[in-house]
This record gives C-alpha cells, structure tokens and sequence, in this order.
C-alpha cells in the first residue's frame, strides 16, 4: 500500500466530495478515491473534520447528510443564489407535505392510516409525486386483510432535506412525547421502530 | 398535555394567546362572518373536515382539551351548508364528521347516571385525540416546509474536473490457464484439419519471429548481428538463425550481402518490390 | 442599492461561482446574485483574486475559463479522482480468450490463419480490444496475395502473465493432463491468480 501525505490526503477527500455526484460516505471514500492508500479511520474523520471547519466561515459548507458528506450552499445566501436560476424551487401542497410528514413520523405506514390520520382521502398522485422523487418507497406489505403497501422514506428524502437521520426531523421531539402520552394506541407505537432506512 | 397547549395554531390571529376555558368567557362569534368571496378561498384550503374543526376551535381560542361540542358543531354545520351552497366538491368525509358531532353532542345532552364509573369516558375522547394527532402532523408539514432543501434553500457546488480526469475503466482478469484452456479447445475444434503439436523450441521460434519482425524496418538495413543477442548463448543465436531462416522463406524478410565476407544487412519486405 | 459588507460579499460570490451550473462571468454574478448591491468593479475583481489565492492550497481551484470562473480539481489529483468514475469491463468472450491463444502459440500469425483454426470470422472487435490493451501488436505484413497483417503478442502480455518469455507459455497438452491428474491442483490455482493489471 502506499502512502500519501496529511496535506495530500486532506486535498484528495476534499475534491473527491466536491466532483462526486451524489453525497459521499468515509466507507465509499475509501473504497474508490483512498483505495491504494493506508488511510486509517481515525486519520479520515480528522481530515473531515478539519474540512468542516475550515469552510465554516465561507460561502459553502461541508455537511453530512444521510447518505454521505456533501458541500452545499449557506442557507442564508439562498435568497440572492436562487436569482441564478430562472425557474421557481417547486412548492409543495400542504396535502403533500402532510403526506409526507407522516410517513416520516410514522413510517412504515399504509395508505388507509395516512388518511385515518389526514381524515381524507390520499390523492394516488401524491403518492406517485412523492415515489417519482425518490422521497418514499414502498416496503412491504401490512398483514392484514387486502395486504396493504406499506411505506417509508428514503435516504434521498433525508439528503434533500438536509437531515443526516429521521431522529434530526424538526418536529421529531413532538411526535415522541405524543407517542409516549398515548401507550394505549398500538399504531403510535411504529414510530419507534421505524426502520433505519436503506 | 403541556407541549400541545403551547403549540402556536398557524390560522391564528396576531393575538396575544389567551385561553378562555369555559364557554361562559367566551365571546360571540362575531368572526365567524366571512365575506363571501374570501370564505369560497377559505373553504378550499381545507385539509378535510379535522382542519376545519381545528381552525374553528383555534379561531376561537377554545382549548382542544374542553372541546365545547355545541358551539363548534354549529360552528362546523354552517361551513358544511356553506360549501354546499358554494357547491363545492364536498368530500364524504365533511358529512361523516358532521355526522359524528351530532352524535357526541347527542350523548352529552343525556343525563348522566351517577353510578356511571369514570372509565366510561368521555364520548369527546376519541375526537380530541384524532384532533389533536392532526393537528401534530400538521404542525409537523409546517416544519418539514421550513426546513431548508435542496433547489429553495441550498444548492450544492458544480466542480468541474480537471481535463485530466478520465473514467478509469476496469479490464477483466485472464488467468494463464484461461489461456491454454482456450488454446487447446480452438485446436481440438481445429483438429480436422490440423495435425502438429507444438513444441516448446518451436514456440521459441515463433517468438523470435515476432521479435525480429519487430525490430527490422522496411525503409532501413538492420546489420544481422543487430538481431542476434551473444548473452543467450549458442542456443539463442541458433534461435535467432532458426526464426530468420523462416521468416526469409516466408518471404517477410530479405537479407542483402554486398560481397563475400562482407555484412550482411535484413530488410523488411520481399525481392519483388525492389 | 443596498449595502453589503466585504465578508458576505465574499461568501456570496464564492457561493455563486460554485452553484452556478456553468462557469460565471463577473459580468453575470453583477447581474445576477449581486444584482441588488453596490460592488465595484475593483472590489469585485479584488474578491475573485483572493478567493483564487484561498484555494490554492486546496484540492479544487477558482480558474478563469473562456466563459467566466469556475472551480475544478486539481489537476495533480486527477488519478484517484478518477476512481470515482470507475467501470468494469465486461468478461472476455469465448472468441476473444481464443484468438488472444491463438495469438499467443502461433505468431506471427494472420487473421485468416485464426480463422482458419476456429472455423468463424474473427471481429475487428476482438482485434482491436486485444490491440487497446496492449496485449497484441501488429508486427508485419505477410507476403502473400493481400499482404494481410501479422499480429504477436507483446512485452505487455508476458508481464501480465508474469512470463519470462513465451516459451514459459505452458504447452497445451502438458497442461491437460495436469488439470486432468489433480483436480485440487495448487498449481492451477496460482494461475488463476492473474495479476489484477498495471
């Protein structure tokens, strides 16, 4: 194996996030752009670290998402950045995002409890807008008469919202507290064994 | 529960929150007059019959625990008769709920036995906890819309690569015996009409074949001794004149030699061209 | 026009050149993302030059290409960032491996005289996969009717199979009755253990 300097090391993980496509975790790292090196982990989360920090004061910054370190813009620059593109960001309709909301709170979760819980009727459209984007999959099938589709979000819905994990959900202490009040209700009670995601 | 009371209700008015418990204080409702060009808006904005219940009880600062069933039923009826005026696509689930707030609202009028126990409930129960389920996973697709994403809030950098950056592309491994395997299938394919077998001084041959052919150009005279390598030994120079020989009768070679004793050079090619 | 401190400028123009989806003229930035600000030529010639200077000792550069700025990898990193892009060949065909034996105990050899041997035309394919690897070169022309090219196996070819000279090739029959005797053969196994490429 050979060996390559902190300094090299530290420009090598930094570009190899910075030209991949998609975000990209220490394992994949090491796999592709670190694979002849002896790169030991300890050595790998300090470099990105020190990546961390040295962007913080700048336009962009390295954040870890659910799938993997990636930069992205500062927030706060948005209103002026989004000016570089002629199109509107989509806007998403409340049904949507309740939809949405719930699968992530209470995932894996069928249809028929999404709209016990919206009290209307889930538009199939939602459901195909939301599979289309690659936010939510289907899982599974409940066993219950009719085998209902059973769904749950994905790792792009969390890289897409910025999360790094469900548990990082902004209304997640809520759900919890609403979870442990009601002990009676056996369907609150997924929400704790949601599965980790693939 | 504490955490739900202090929830803010996003359809509230920028009042100081106050809750008035009991509907003794509570006021008339004045506000329930909606011109009606806003409330045909209003009234499409509405989640299902929950988000209209919700927004009745928030807009009156009732507390969603002391659900006061006689007012919002009323409440709720005249939206559901207004949407009906308006015809607009009244979904079943308004009508099923208008149906289940008479129903709660029928059981409270009933006297209650005092050797009822407390287990029996209260039939508002079941409604304030759907009520109150909503109105979290409504505050929740409020917050999911705030937190920043992709394409509204943050952008992620285009790097270009450097021009030197070329997909590695992954040859497939071959085995040696993969080879012979090969090898020995084609000739047994082959042997109908081949017959030899090979031998190791012949491979050798060919192999210096293909070393001289590589070495001799059409355009040039290579002096003979160029092709032949003295560290081999007596067996390499033999090889060598073996692979010349061959490659002259075969004709990919020519060898020229000015005098007698003098150099003798090799060209690539045959006499007929010259 | 608004005002707009020296730092956020910085973090702005910084941003913008990175998520713009093409290089970015300074032209462009004014009218775009600094559209509602004062910025100076001088000033903003200022930032780029020192946003250049920021990166140098990075894993990506600003460079100023025809169209405006835009940040790329460095140049010295580009053989590991290649990896990141990294595709597997397909296995070799059946007429491949052969016409590479062929090759390799019968040269020079013709392509007609391969032919001749398996009996079905060999594609330029072939050929030329075997040529790109370096494993076959064309070493003369054969003079007969057609002067049709001579191909040999190459340097290349014997390192990869970690063979002295060709005469190392094992001799076809000798190899069959070894694979016949043992079939646990360690030997076999050795040769199955092709280096993985250069």
């Amino acid at each position: 194996m050979k060996k390559i300097n902190t300094a090299q090391l530290k420009q090598l993980v930094e570009a190899a996030i910075f030209v991949a496509e998609k975000p990209i975790s220490k394992q994949e790292l090491k796999d592709s752009v670190l694979g002849e090196f002896e790169v030991a982990d300890r050595t790998l989360s300090k470099i990105v670290n020190e990546l961390q920090r040295d962007y913080q004061p700048r336009g962009i910054q390295l954040v870890e998402v659910a799938s993997g370190y990636r930069f992205q813009s500062l927030d706060a620059l948005s209103p002026w950045l989004s000016k570089l593109w002629q199109e509107n960001a989509p806007k998403y309709s409340r049904a949507m995002l309740e939809t949405l909301a719930l699968i992530a709170y209470r995932q894996p979760i069928t249809r028929g409890e999404i709209e016990q819980v919206r009290g209307v009727a889930v538009s199939s459209n939602i459901m195909k807008t939301l599979t289309e984007r690659g936010w939510v999959s289907l899982v599974g099938h409940k066993e219950v008469p009719g085998r209902p589709a059973l769904y749950a979000t994905t790792k792009t819905f969390l890289d897409y919202f910025s999360l790094s994990s469900l548990s990082d959900l902004p209304s997640a202490d809520a759900f919890e507290t609403m979870t442990e009040n009601e002990q009676s209700s056996s369907s609150l009670k997924v929400l704790n064994e949601a599965p980790s995601n693939q | 529960m504490s955490n739900e009371a202090s929830t803010p209700a996003p359809i509230q008015q920028p009042l100081p929150l106050a809750f008035v418990n009991g509907e003794a204080l509570i006021e008339k409702p004045e506000d329930l007059f909606i011109p009606p060009d806003a409330l045909e808006v209003i009234l499409d904005t509405f989640e299902g019959p929950l988000d209209l219940l919700l927004y009745l009880i928030r807009k009156q600062k009732f507390d969603i625990t002391t659900l006061p069933i006689a007012v919002v039923t009323k409440q709720y009826m005249e939206y559901v008769d207004a949407m009906m005026a308006l015809k607009l696509e009244l979904a079943a689930e308004y009508l099923l709920m208008a149906a289940i707030l008479a129903e709660i609202k029928s059981r409270l009028l009933l006297p209650k036995r005092s050797d009822e126990s407390d287990d029996e409930g209260d039939p508002r129960a079941e409604l304030i906890r759907r009520l109150r389920e909503y109105e979290l996973v409504k505050n929740a697709a409020e917050d999911l819309d705030a937190q920043p994403r992709l394409e509204r809030d943050l952008f992620i950098p285009n790097v270009a690569l450097s021009e030197s950056i070329a997909p590695v592309r992954v040859d497939p491994s071959v085995s040696l015996a993969e080879i012979v395997l090969a090898f020995s299938g084609a000739m047994k394919r082959a042997a109908a009409f081949e017959h030899h077998t090979i031998e190791r001084e012949a491979l050798s041959t060919r192999e210096r074949m293909s070393y001289i052919l590589s070495i001799v150009t059409k355009d040039q005279f290579t002096p003979l001794e160029a092709l032949f390598t003295l560290e081999e030994g007596k067996s390499g120079v033999v090889v060598s004149f073996l692979a010349l020989l061959e490659l002259v009768k075969e004709q990919l070679i020519f060898c020229i030699q000015a005098g007698p004793y003098a150099r003798i050079h090799v060209k690539l090619g045959s006499h007929e061209e010259d």
